[in-house]
C-alpha cells in the first residue's frame, strides 16, 4: 500500500525528467504531471512493477484546460488559441488497493498523446471518446474513430470550450 | 475449387427487441457462428458533459438521474458524494442512513429489471412480469418519499430534498417481508430451470484477467470469481456499519464467469441488499436532513474522482471545479460503457442466440453508455 | 449413461417445478388495475404538473433561475408609486406587475427545483398528470391573471412614468446648471 | 353418416363431398382458432397476475374478432424486393397444410371428414406442406432475419417428424390399423381401455404396455410441440433474436392466415395425441345417451368429450409457453437426435416384443 508521494519518488528516479511535477496543493486528489510522449512507457512500468502492480485503469478523461488566449476566429466567433488539452489517468491496483492520478497535457494545435491501449484494453473506448469529444490524437491506437458522435461529423470536437454547433448536418437543422 | 463462402454481416440494428435501448451490433456471421461483434453506439448521446458545464452544481442532479435511468438514486449518490468531498461537507447521520436505504432499494429495483429482461431475452416471458410487479412496489416507496417514480432528484448536495414520509419505515419493512419469498419463486422459475441452465452455462465466459484488463466491475467482475465490491474495498458513506457478504461466481453450473454466474450473483446481491435495508431501517437515527445543504454551492478550485458501487458496476465521477458556481468539467465513467467494450472479446465463436444471452447478462443501459 | 438419464430427469423435474409456480399464479388475484375506469391513488407529495398561485407571486424570478431547463419565463413591470398592488398571503408588499409568467410543460423535467427557492411558496406541484395535448404549443401555459389590455396599459403607464421622470430630471439638471452659470459669471 | 345424409338431400355426390369436407373448417376449426387466441391471452394474463383483455365485450371475448377485423383492413404490404409469387403462396400453403389435417380426424362417431383408411399417414404427409410454406415465406421476404428463421424452422420440423412417426408406428403395431376412426372405436368403454393405459385387450400384455405407452405419449407430445413451433421450441419466431422469424414481413390478412394456422395446428396436434392415446371421442365414464336410451345424444356427447380433451392439451401447450425459456438451435437438434429418437426406437422395440407375447 503506497501513497502517491512514494510512487512519485519511485517514478522520478526511474524516469527522470519525463515526470514533470507532483501537485498536491489543490483539494482532494494529488496528481503527477507527465510528458505526453512518455506516458505509455511509464504506464507499462506501473503495470509490470511488482510492488506497484497498477493492473486496473479506473478512468481516462480528456479535459480542455482552456488556458490559451481568447482570439477572434475567421467568422467572428471567439476561439481559444494556444493553451493545452490534457488527459487524466486514474489508476488503481486491485492487489495493493492503492490509487494514482496521472496527468499529461499536449498543445492545443496538434494534441498527440501515446496510447495506453496496449497495456489496459479498457482504455480503447475511453481514448476513442477523448478523441471524439476533444480531438486528442492517440498515437498507435488500433482504430481511432469517433465513438459517440456520428462518424462523419466534421464540425470539430464538441466538448472543447470554443465549440460552435454547425447550422446543418446532412441537411438537418442542428440547433432546435 | 473450394466452395467460396463469404461471411454474412447481420445488423442487430438500433431498433431490436433485445438491445436494451438504442444500440447497433454489427455481427459478422459464418452461418450461425459469430466471427466478430462491432457495437455502434451514440444513438442516445445527449451531451450530458456539455450540459453539466452550463449548469450550477444543484442543477446538474436532474441530468445525472437521466444517465442510467434504471438506477437514478445511485447516480445521484455518486455525484453528491463527489461534490461533498470537494466542499468538505459532512452530512448528518440520518441523511447517510436514508441514502444507504434508498441506494439499496434502487439496487434491488435495477437488478429486478436486469433479471426480468434477461429472462425475456432467453425466452421466458413470465419472470419479466413477476420482476416488474415487485419493482412497482419499490417505485411506490420512492414515490411516497420524493414524489417521482423513476427520476428522483432526491439526493441534494449536503442532504436530501424531503425527509422520509411518516409511514415509509413501516411500508419498507412490509416490502422486505413481502419480497423475500419472491426471490425463491424466481429461482424455481428461472435459476434452476434446466433449459435456462443449458442456454446460459458456459456461454460468454469472461476470464478474470481480461475482466480486470477491460476494467469490468460490479456483478460482472464478481461473476468471474473476484471478490471486489466498492462498498467493502473502497468504503464510502456508512457501508462499513452494516454486515453483508459479497456473492461471487463459483461456477456452480458451468465454468466460472459464464452468463449463469453473472445472473446468479445478481440474485444473491438482492438478498444481501435486503439484509442491509433491514439493518439500516432498525438503526435509523433522527435529525434534520436539510441542515447541511449550503445556500450556494461554490467549491474551491480542485478536482475529485468519486466512485460508488452502482447496481451495474463502478460508477465514477471526475469533477473538476474552477472555483465558480458551474462545474468546469464532469467526466462520468459509466459501467455500461465499459462493459459494452468487452462484447467483442466474449462473443467470439458463439451463436446468434448467445449474443442476446451475453448482452443480457452484462446488463447495460444505453442511457449510461452514450451519456 | 448415468449422465444421460440425469439430464432427462433434471430437465423434467425442473420443468414441472416451473409449471407448478405458474399454475399457482393462475389463482392469485390480478395486480393490475383497469386504468381509465379505476384511477391510481397518488401519494400527497406527487410531482406532476406545476401550478402558480398568481396572487402570491411577487415576480422575483427565483424559480426561473433555479430551473435547469429554463422552461419558466417571467417579465415584470415596476409599479408606479401611486398604485397599490395588494399584499401576498404572508403579507409581503408586492411591488412588481407580473406581465408575463409562462411555463413550457413540454420542456419541464418535473424536478421540483423551482418549488424550494420561492419565498412566497406560490409555485407548487399538483397531482394532475393527464394533460397531454395534440400540439406542442398548447403545453405553453400562461399563468398571468391580467388581461392583455391591462398588461399593455401597465407597460404604457410605466413607460410614460419613466419618460416623465426623465423629463423632470432633465429639467432639474437644466435648472441646476443654470444657477451654476449665474454663479460662474 | 353425415355424408349419406347430405347425399340424400342434394342427390349429387360432388356437392355432398364438398359440404362434408368444408363442414369442419367453418363450423369447428375457425371458431376454435378464434377461441384459442382469446384463451391464450387470458391464460397468459392470469398466469402473470394480469387481467388480459377486458374491454371488448365482457372479459374480452370479442377481442379476437376485433383483432381479425383490424388485420383484414390493414394494408397488405408487399415490398418491391420480395419475389411476389412465393410471397403470396406461402401463407396459403401453411394454411392448407394445417387445415387439410382435419379431414382425417374423427370428431365423433357420427362425423369424420373423410373416413380414409390411412388416416394418420395422410395427416403426417399433409403437414409437410407447412414446412414448404415456411421456407417460402422466409426466403421470399428477402430479409436476413426471416431467412435465418425459415432455415431454423425447416430443420426443426423435419427432424421432429421422425420421433412423431416412430411413436405412431408403435401405436399402429399394437392396434394394427391406420384408420383413426377404427382406432377410436377400439378404445371404447371406460378410460382404462384407452391406449395410454394399455389399450382394449385385457391380460398381462395390457399392464406391460402401460409404462412404455406413457413414454411414447411424452415423446410424441414434445415432438409435436416442436412441429407447431411452440415454446420451448419457438426458435423460428424467437422474438428476442429474430424479431419474429419468417412472418416478420407479413401484414394484414396474410399475417392473420399465419396466426390462425398456428392455433389450428395446435388443435390438430392435440387432436392427434387425444385420438392416439386418450381414446379420441370416447368418454371416460360411459355415455348419458345409454342411460337415457337416447341414441342421437351419443354423437353429441362424443363431440363434447373430444373438444374438452383437445382444449385440455391446447391449454397445456399454452401453460408450457408461459413457463419455459427457449432452447437454442443446436440444443434443439441435440434434444431431438440424442434424446427423443433413441428413446423412441427403444420404446418401439420393447413394445414390438410385448405384442408378440
Amino acid at each position: 500500500m503506497k501513497n502517491p508521494e512514494e510512487i512519485f519518488n519511485i517514478l522520478k528516479e526511474k524516469f527522470g525528467d519525463a515526470i514533470i511535477e507532483f501537485a498536491s496543493s489543490q483539494p482532494v486528489d494529488p496528481f503527477i504531471t507527465v510528458k505526453p510522449n512518455e506516458i505509455d512507457k511509464i504506464c507499462r512500468f506501473l503495470f509490470d512493477n511488482d510492488e506497484l502492480l497498477f493492473d486496473s485503469l479506473m478512468n481516462l478523461s480528456g479535459v480542455d484546460d482552456a488556458n490559451g488566449k481568447k482570439a477572434a476566429g475567421q467568422n467572428g466567433d471567439n476561439i481559444i488559441e494556444g493553451g493545452t488539452l490534457s488527459v487524466y489517468y486514474h489508476l488503481e491496483s486491485t492487489k495493493f488497493k492503492h490509487k494514482l492520478v496521472l496527468k499529461t497535457s499536449a498543445p492545443r494545435e496538434n494534441p498527440e498523446v501515446n496510447s495506453v491501449e496496449s497495456i489496459w484494453r479498457h482504455a480503447d473506448w475511453h481514448e476513442r471518446e477523448a478523441y471524439d469529444l476533444f480531438g486528442i490524437i492517440f498515437l498507435n491506437h488500433p482504430d481511432l474513430r469517433r465513438i459517440l458522435m456520428p462518424y462523419d461529423w466534421e464540425a470539430g470536437h464538441p466538448l472543447r470550450k470554443d465549440y460552435k454547433n454547425p447550422e446543418f448536418y446532412h441537411g438537418m437543422k442542428v440547433p432546435y | 475449387m473450394a466452395l467460396k463462402t463469404e461471411q454474412m454481416i447481420l445488423n442487430m440494428g438500433p431498433q431490436h427487441p433485445a438491445t436494451h435501448g438504442v444500440l447497433r451490433l454489427e455481427l459478422e456471421l459464418e452461418g450461425e457462428i459469430i466471427q466478430s461483434v462491432q457495437p455502434h453506439i451514440g444513438y442516445l448521446h445527449r451531451c450530458f458533459e456539455k450540459h453539466a458545464e452550463a449548469m450550477t452544481y444543484p442543477q446538474v442532479i436532474p441530468y445525472v438521474d437521466r444517465m442510467d435511468y434504471l438506477a437514478s438514486m445511485y447516480n445521484e449518490f455518486g455525484y453528491v458524494i463527489g461534490v461533498e468531498k470537494l466542499l468538505g461537507i459532512q452530512v448528518p447521520e440520518r441523511v447517510e442512513y436514508i441514502r444507504v436505504i434508498m441506494g439499496e432499494l434502487q439496487r434491488i429495483a435495477s437488478h429486478l429489471v436486469a433479471i426480468g429482461t434477461y429472462g425475456m431475452d432467453i425466452g421466458a416471458f413470465t419472470p419479466f412480469l413477476y420482476c416488474f410487479r415487485d419493482r412497482e412496489k419499490i417505485l411506490s416507496l420512492f414515490e411516497m418519499t420524493c414524489g417521482a417514480r423513476l427520476l428522483y432528484n432526491y439526493f441534494w448536495v449536503g442532504g436530501l430534498s424531503h425527509d422520509l414520509h411518516p409511514d415509509f419505515v413501516r411500508s419498507a419493512k412490509e416490502f422486505v417481508k413481502y419480497f423475500r419469498p419472491n426471490i425463491k419463486e424466481l429461482n424455481d422459475l428461472l435459476t434452476n430451470n434446466r433449459i435456462f441452465i443449458d442456454r446460459t452455462a458456459n456461454v460468454g465466459v469472461l476470464p478474470l484477467e481480461t475482466a480486470i484488463n477491460y476494467g469490468i466491475t460490479g456483478p460482472n467482475l464478481r461473476g468471474s470469481g473476484f471478490k471486489w465490491d466498492l462498498r467493502k474495498d473502497d468504503p464510502y458513506s456508512i457501508y462499513n456499519k452494516f454486515d453483508f457478504d459479497i456473492p461471487t461466481g463459483q461456477g456452480l453450473v458451468g465454468t466460472v464467469g459464464d452468463c449463469w454466474d453473472r445472473y446468479y450473483v445478481r440474485i444473491q446481491e438482492m438478498e444481501q441488499s435486503l439484509r442491509i435495508i433491514e439493518q439500516a431501517l432498525d438503526q435509523l437515527p433522527d435529525g434534520d436532513v436539510t441542515s447541511a445543504i449550503p445556500k450556494r454551492v461554490k467549491p474551491p478550485i480542485g478536482q475529485v474522482y468519486s466512485r460508488v458501487e452502482n447496481p451495474k458496476g463502478e460508477l465514477g465521477y471526475f469533477i473538476i471545479s474552477d472555483g465558480s458556481v458551474n462545474p468546469f468539467r464532469i467526466k462520468v465513467r459509466g459501467p455500461s460503457f465499459v462493459h459494452l467494450g468487452v462484447m467483442n472479446e466474449i462473443c467470439k465463436g458463439h451463436m446468434v442466440a448467445d449474443v442476446i444471452a451475453i448482452l443480457g447478462s452484462i446488463d447495460i443501459v444505453l442511457g449510461e453508455v452514450d451519456r | 449413461m448415468r449422465e444421460y438419464l440425469n439430464n432427462i430427469w433434471t430437465a423434467l423435474v425442473t420443468i414441472m417445478i416451473g409449471m407448478k409456480v405458474t399454475f399457482k399464479h393462475l389463482f392469485v388475484p390480478a395486480v393490475t388495475i383497469q386504468y381509465p375506469d379505476v384511477k391510481p391513488q397518488l401519494p400527497e407529495r406527487e410531482r406532476n404538473r406545476l401550478y402558480v398561485n398568481m396572487d402570491d407571486c411577487i415576480g422575483c424570478d427565483q424559480c426561473a433561475r433555479a430551473c435547469p431547463v429554463d422552461c419558466i419565463s417571467i417579465e415584470t413591470v415596476k409599479a408606479i408609486p401611486g398604485e397599490d398592488l395588494g399584499k401576498t398571503s404572508n403579507d409581503k408588499r408586492k411591488a412588481l406587475w407580473v406581465t408575463k409568467f409562462d411555463i413550457d410543460f413540454a420542456k419541464c423535467c418535473y424536478c421540483q427545483l423551482c418549488v424550494f427557492p420561492c419565498p412566497t411558496e406560490c409555485i407548487y406541484m399538483t397531482d394532475v398528470y393527464e394533460f397531454s395535448e395534440f400540439e406542442r404549443e398548447n403545453l405553453l401555459y400562461d399563468f398571468v391573471t391580467l388581461t392583455p389590455e391591462e398588461r399593455e396599459e401597465k407597460k404604457k403607464n410605466y413607460a410614460q412614468f419613466e419618460a416623465q421622470k426623465a423629463a423632470e430630471k432633465a429639467a432639474k439638471a437644466a435648472a441646476s446648471n443654470k444657477p451654476a452659470e449665474n454663479k460662474g459669471q | 353418416m353425415i355424408y349419406n345424409f347430405f347425399y340424400s338431400i342434394t342427390g349429387s355426390l360432388l356437392i355432398a363431398d364438398i359440404i362434408q369436407s368444408l363442414l369442419p373448417l367453418f363450423i369447428f376449426i375457425l371458431p376454435f382458432a378464434l377461441f384459442a387466441v382469446w384463451l391464450e391471452r387470458k391464460v397468459s394474463a392470469h398466469m402473470q397476475d394480469r387481467l388480459g383483455p377486458m374491454r371488448v365485450g365482457s372479459h374480452g371475448w370479442l377481442q379476437t374478432i376485433a383483432d381479425i377485423m383490424k388485420l383484414v383492413q390493414k394494408e397488405d404490404i408487399v415490398a418491391t424486393e420480395n419475389d411476389k409469387p412465393l410471397f403470396n403462396i406461402a401463407p396459403v400453403l401453411v394454411f392448407v397444410g394445417t387445415y387439410a389435417a382435419f379431414a382425417a380426424i374423427p370428431f365423433s362417431s357420427a362425423y369424420i371428414g373423410s373416413n380414409i383408411d390411412l388416416g394418420i399417414f395422410f395427416i403426417i404427409a399433409v403437414s409437410g406442406f407447412v414446412v414448404a410454406g415456411i421456407l417460402m415465406a422466409g426466403w421470399s421476404s428477402n430479409n436476413k432475419y426471416s431467412l435465418l428463421g425459415a432455415m431454423r424452422s425447416a430443420a426443426q420440423i423435419i427432424s421432429y417428424e421422425i420421433p412423431t412417426i416412430l411413436v405412431i408406428i408403435t401405436i399402429i403395431m399394437i392396434t394394427g390399423t391406420l384408420n383413426l376412426n377404427t382406432l377410436s372405436e377400439m378404445q371404447t368403454g371406460h378410460f382404462w381401455n384407452w391406449m395410454i393405459l394399455g389399450g382394449p385387450q385385457l391380460g398381462i400384455v395390457k399392464f406391460l404396455l402401460i409404462p412404455f405407452m406413457i413414454i411414447g405419449f411424452v415423446i410424441i407430445y414434445i415432438s409435436t410441440l416442436a412441429e407447431v413451433n411452440r415454446t420451448p421450441f419457438d426458435i423460428p419466431e424467437a422474438e428476442s433474436e429474430l424479431v419474429s422469424g419468417y412472418h416478420t414481413e407479413y401484414t394484414g390478412m396474410k399475417f392473420a392466415m399465419f396466426f390462425l394456422a398456428e392455433y389450428a395446428n395446435m388443435f390438430a396436434v392435440s387432436a392427434i395425441v387425444t385420438v392416439l392415446f386418450f381414446g379420441g371421442y370416447q368418454s371416460p365414464i360411459g355415455y348419458l345417451g345409454n342411460l337415457l336410451h337416447l341414441k342421437w345424444l351419443i354423437p353429441i356427447e362424443q363431440l363434447f368429450w373430444f373438444t374438452t380433451k383437445g382444449i385440455f392439451f391446447v391449454f397445456v401447450q399454452m401453460w408450457l409457453r408461459w413457463t419455459l425459456p427457449r432452447l437454442r438451435v443446436d440444443q434443439l437438434m441435440a434434444a431431438c437426435w440424442k434424446y427423443l429418437i433413441p428413446i423412441a426406437f427403444v420404446n418401439l422395440i420393447i413394445i414390438g416384443l410385448i405384442t408378440l407375447l
